[in-house]
């Protein structure tokens, strides 16, 4: 059994089924990429492992342990931590009290709390922001504090959400050295994204899909010669052009 | 079986006249999204108004109802466009600092009229004033029949305009979408003015109707602030169906309430439902009938 | 006819534009293509006036468009039919329609312009009476041209079109997009299926990361070796 | 240093409220009371409207329910209203949780809107079940210390302390930031593991409680309730909205300047200018919340960098 198993999941929004039976399996330690056209069911799925979209049939299974009827809150407190595809900071909370929220999960007292955040900030590279009310970070900086605020709730598995969306190359260069630098601590994650360049250069395996179903599986050269992949992307005839 | 058609009339007659309120409110609802705390005290100011009229310009409130409402319109229109308006979108600790602006709008606006007419009740006695007509043992008072009359005119004007005309269409469509609205070229932001505007004069007029019917003091809104809270939610936002349906069904219930259970509950059935319908059918009957 | 001079745009704190200068010129389809998030809806939410840059200007006809307020782009002759459509769900499709030439001009030409959308779209006269919110996709996408052709514009904006849309139903949309620009409309096309938006169009500019990286003719587009890189990243 | 200072000018403000008073007229203590007395009642409110974001339009329920606790106890069994202290706040919080499991399902202004309801919904059964709470007629007590003051002014100081410093407990505790972070993006604090609707009804509790609190101290003071005063909806619920939005909302400081001010300045608007008072309240506060809309604790940092701005321009024009 893998650590994640996503057993046929399928989840409908009024006639429109998003997800239309995803399988996958991810191991322990890894960077997995989800990718997929706009509009083919990516963050649904992503939702759904969250429980933030119960999926209505099909199970998922976090080491051994299924989570179907499991609140949200609940999942984070299993190890499941995930980021936002738009930034959720908590605005008006400085940027150390953004984390701390997160440290709280596993910490009681204020200090200890204190202490993990600093460390998580540290680890994010954002101890010289830590001060700022979070609505005033640049966009970068929002979303390393959302992956730092995700780190103190001491996940295994972690859910990056679009983690490359809006920013400039540099930044998303500083980006994947984070997620690298996530996965050395043993942390496994979930990446979905547009950016190819980051899905590309950080992932695994990578998971293709559209209109709800897998189209391609397989690491990431594979994956951008893929001919399906290529056909979702840039359409029939320029697949068959190349 | 007269106890029972007596009860009956006086709630649907009582329901048209509740129905106006909130007609105005709902309108504003649907559009602006917030809900409107000075509606109530707006509808005060068009009872005031309409006082003076009858006092000094001798105009039987029927006839002052016309000139209330186009005052009060013009009210409406500048508080949304200088004060109201203003908040929107503006980031603030507490959420909804629009509808805290309108609470405070109405309290100053109760106080400008409390500072200039007292605290005292008045009340006039206009032609048809204590009017009866008798039918089949049941009593009908004159004013409040009428006032269903206009209110039910009213609401079927409303209905029209906002169902056949550019502008009402315009206003419908801010409701729906108002980016999309302004895609077409629609100045969505004069439409939100006009729109309160309109929801306020309706208002007026509901309390116009009112006028030979009870006293006037200040604070006379309170009852019909919360009612048409309850219409609004009960009918669903932004329904004019959903309004007049939602105003006979209140006015039913406390008129039933307060015959068959006591006079002291029949507002507080009105609360029941609203709380019930807020839990229970968010979106209200327009969820069931539509539109 | 549109002259988007070196613009830079912000969606709130992020910098989505760098720099973009795009023309299109009388008569033209243009097409914007590129990959997710570089920045082809933002350029159109600009010239719509929904968005305002920072740096640079928009120019139309003689109209410098970034003075001018958004909701007066309709009168000019700007018809920007948005993603996802955006119709008033609750409101019939004449309605829809009806709502769609609110300007002066497009008001006086009203029935006469519906009958042309009815006759580009004959399946919307049979759903006249029916909620905008109850159609297809592809209803609703037919609904969202004709609601933008009701201002008898002159140039016409139209963002993913084809979006969530079955195969069939996007060579139909590809159609319609040539039928419309045969009626002596200008079109601004912004299109994820990049082989309909470069077969359709005569020029196309491709975005990356919000900047402009390629233009050129259609046909050209198609066989640079670069699209695909904009796209897979690699 | 910063903290240092801080703290020595607390220590002096808590010196002069316990040694001046009694040098003090009847009527500045009785003011004195009174702003106790709200500055109790706005800490209350903001722990759930201010921190949690849940803004409630009916918190006259607590504070009704605080008053008559005492105030049921000394009808029916004849005991001192002074056991209404503990039995009041109880009371709140055993309303207050059923109806934070019911109305915590709605959010925004659904929520506020069901509070409202509720406060009228109260104040009709308060008013109307004669045989429980003797309805309209409401309850007279006997002053325990007649027309002294004092004693009353103490019990109320120490009161309002006691709401400082829960507050000051949850600001700093993993409550603080749980109630902060609901209201900044639920959201996000579901995804923190944060069991949102759980944490509101933590919320409730002290805020009731509190709220309670000031009612079983206006109980014991006044020492007469109707419903119509401790469940009124505009001169209670409402009126504890704007105190909190005069000072700042979500912070410590915020509810207990906006409280004393609130309760100060109608008394001296009253004493003063008399009938029009309660229009200048009420338009002060439509401007605040036009131009101020974090009030004064919250929009104090841009205030100080309008005037420092305004300095830095002028000192160069000079």
């Amino acid at each position: 059994m893998a650590y994640l198993d996503i057993n046929g999941v399928v989840r409908k929004f009024g006639g429109l089924t998003a997800v239309n039976g995803i399988t996958l399996a991810i191991e322990k330690g890894a960077i997995f990429g989800l990718i997929g056209p706009n509009g083919s069911g990516k963050t649904t799925l992503f939702n759904c492992i969250n429980n933030y979209y119960p999926p209505h049939s099909g199970d998922i299974v976090f080491k051994g342990k299924s989570l179907k009827g499991i609140s949200s809150h609940e999942i984070c407190k299993l190890g499941i931590g995930r980021t936002f595809q738009i930034v959720k900071p908590l605005r008006r909370m400085t940027v150390l009290d953004n984390v701390m929220s997160g440290a709280f999960l596993r910490k009681n007292s204020l200090n200890e709390a204190r202490d993990k955040a600093l460390e998580s900030l540290d680890f994010c590279e954002l101890t010289h922001r830590k001060d700022m009310l979070a609505k005033d970070l640049p966009i970068a900086d929002k979303k390393r504090m959302e992956i730092s605020r995700s780190l103190a709730t001491e996940p295994e598995l972690l859910l990056l959400d679009e983690t490359a969306a809006g920013l400039n190359p540099r930044e998303i260069d500083g980006a994947m050295k984070l997620i690298r630098k996530i996965q050395d601590t043993g942390i496994t994650c979930l990446v979905v994204e547009h950016v190819m360049k980051f899905v590309m250069g950080i992932s695994d395996r990578i998971m293709c899909i559209n209109f709800g179903r897998e189209i391609a599986k397989g690491k990431p050269e594979e994956i951008a010669n893929h001919p399906e992949v290529i056909k979702a992307y840039l359409g029939e005839e320029y697949a068959k052009g190349q | 079986m007269a106890l029972f058609g007596q009860t009956f009339i006086t709630g649907v007659l009582m329901g048209g006249i509740y129905a106006i309120i909130a007609i105005g409110m709902t309108l504003v609802m649907g559009v602006m999204k917030i809900i409107n705390l000075a509606h109530g005290a707006l509808m005060m100011v068009g009872m005031y108004i309409c006082l003076v009229l009858f006092e000094h310009a001798g105009l039987h409130p029927y006839v002052a109802l016309i000139p209330t409402m186009i005052a009060l319109f013009i009210i409406g229109y500048l508080l949304q466009k200088y004060s109201i308006g203003r908040v929107s979108g503006v980031e603030t600790i507490i959420p909804e600092s629009q509808v805290l602006l309108t609470l405070a709008l109405g309290l100053a606006i109760t106080e400008v009229i409390r500072v200039i007419f007292t605290s005292n009740y008045q009340i006039i006695h206009p032609a048809l004033t204590g009017e009866y007509w008798h039918l089949a043992g049941m009593t009908i008072e004159i004013p409040y029949l009428i006032g269903f009359v206009i209110a039910t005119i009213f609401v079927a004007l409303l209905h029209f305009f906002l169902a056949r005309t550019d502008l009402g269409q315009s206003v419908i469509a801010t409701s729906q979408d108002k980016d999309a609205a302004v895609y077409m070229g629609i100045n969505a932001e004069r439409i939100t003015n006009f729109t309160f505007g309109l929801g306020t004069a309706l208002a007026a007029a509901g309390g116009v109707i009112l006028m030979p019917l009870f006293y006037l003091y200040p604070h006379v809104w309170h009852p019909y602030l919360m009612k048409a809270f309850v219409i609004t939610i009960l009918g669903g936002m932004g329904s004019t169906v959903g309004a007049l349906s939602g105003g006979l069904i209140l006015g039913l219930a406390e008129s039933f309430g307060s015959t068959y259970w006591g006079p002291q509950w029949g507002e507080v059935i009105g609360f029941i439902i609203f709380l019930l319908i807020l839990l229970f059918l968010p979106g209200g009957l327009k969820r069931i009938i539509g539109r | 006819m549109l002259k988007v001079n070196n613009i830079d745009v912000y969606y709130a704190d992020v910098q989505a534009l760098w720099d973009v200068s795009i023309e299109v010129k009388q008569g033209e389809i243009v097409s914007l293509v590129g990959a997710n998030g570089a920045g082809k809806t933002t350029l159109l939410n600009t010239i719509a006036g929904l968005l305002h840059p920072t740096k640079g200007n928009i120019e139309f006809l003689e109209h410098d468009l970034t003075v001018k307020p958004n909701h007066r782009r309709a009168a000019l002759g700007i018809a920007h039919i948005p993603e996802g459509r955006r119709l008033f769900p609750e409101m019939t499709v004449k309605q829809n329609l009806v709502m769609g030439s609110m300007s002066r001009e497009a008001k006086a030409k009203r029935e006469e312009s519906m009958d042309w959308v009815f006759s580009l779209f004959p399946v919307l006269k049979e759903r006249t009476w029916q909620a905008a919110g109850t159609l297809s996709g592809g209803e609703a996408q037919m609904l969202a041209i004709g609601r933008g052709l009701m201002a008898r514009p002159r140039l016409v904006m139209m963002d993913e079109p084809s979006l969530g849309l079955a195969p069939n139903l996007v060579e139909d949309v590809m159609k319609i997009t040539k039928e419309v620009n045969s009626q002596g409309i200008t079109v601004l096309l912004v299109e994820q299926n990049i082989m309909h938006a470069l077969r359709v169009c005569n020029r196309a500019y491709v975005l990356e990361t919000g900047r402009v990286t390629l233009e050129g003719p259609g046909e050209e587009l198609l066989t640079n070796a670069r699209i695909k890189e904009a796209y897979m990243g690699i | 240093m910063e903290k240092k200072r801080q703290w020595l000018i607390l220590a002096m403000l808590g010196i002069l409220c316990i040694v001046v008073p009694p040098f003090m007229g009847t009527y500045a203590v009785h003011v004195l009371i009174l702003v106790m007395m709200w500055i109790t009642m706005a800490l209350g409110w903001d722990i759930l409207g201010g921190k949690t974001g849940q803004i409630s339009f009916g918190h006259a329920i607590f504070f009704g329910l605080g008053a008559y606790g005492g105030g049921l106890l000394f009808l029916h069994w004849n005991i001192t209203p002074w056991w209404g202290m503990a039995a009041g706040p109880v009371l709140a919080i055993i309303v207050g949780i059923p109806i934070g499991l019911v109305c915590f399902r709605l959010r925004g202004p659904y929520f506020a809107l069901a509070m409202l309801a509720l406060n009228e919904i109260i104040a009709i059964v308060f008013t109307n079940l004669d045989t429980l709470t003797n309805g309209a007629t409401g309850i007279d007590c006997a002053r325990t210390w007649g027309a002294e003051k004092l004693p009353y002014y103490y019990i109320a100081l120490v009161i309002a302390a006691f709401a400082i410093f829960v507050t000051y407990r949850i600001q700093n505790s993993k409550y603080g930031y749980y109630f902060v972070s609901i209201r900044e993006d639920q959201d996000a604090a579901e995804a923190l593991g944060i069991p949102t609707t759980r944490y509101k009804i933590y919320a409730m509790i002290p805020s009731a409680g509190i709220t309670g609190l000031a009612g079983a101290l206006y109980m014991n003071y006044i020492s007469s309730i109707y419903p119509e005063t401790v469940f009124a909806l505009e001169a209670i619920s409402i009126f504890m909205i704007l105190a909190v939005l005069i000072g700042g909302a979500g912070s410590l400081w915020g509810p207990v300047l906006g409280g004393a001010i609130f309760a100060g300045l109608d008394e001296i608007l009253r004493a003063t200018i008399g009938p029009i008072s309660f229009l200048v309240f009420a338009v002060i506060a439509v401007l605040i919340i036009m131009f101020m809309p974090d009030g004064i604790i919250g929009s104090w940092p841009k205030v100080r960098a309008y005037l420092r701005r305004r300095k830095l321009t002028t000192g160069s024009e000079g």
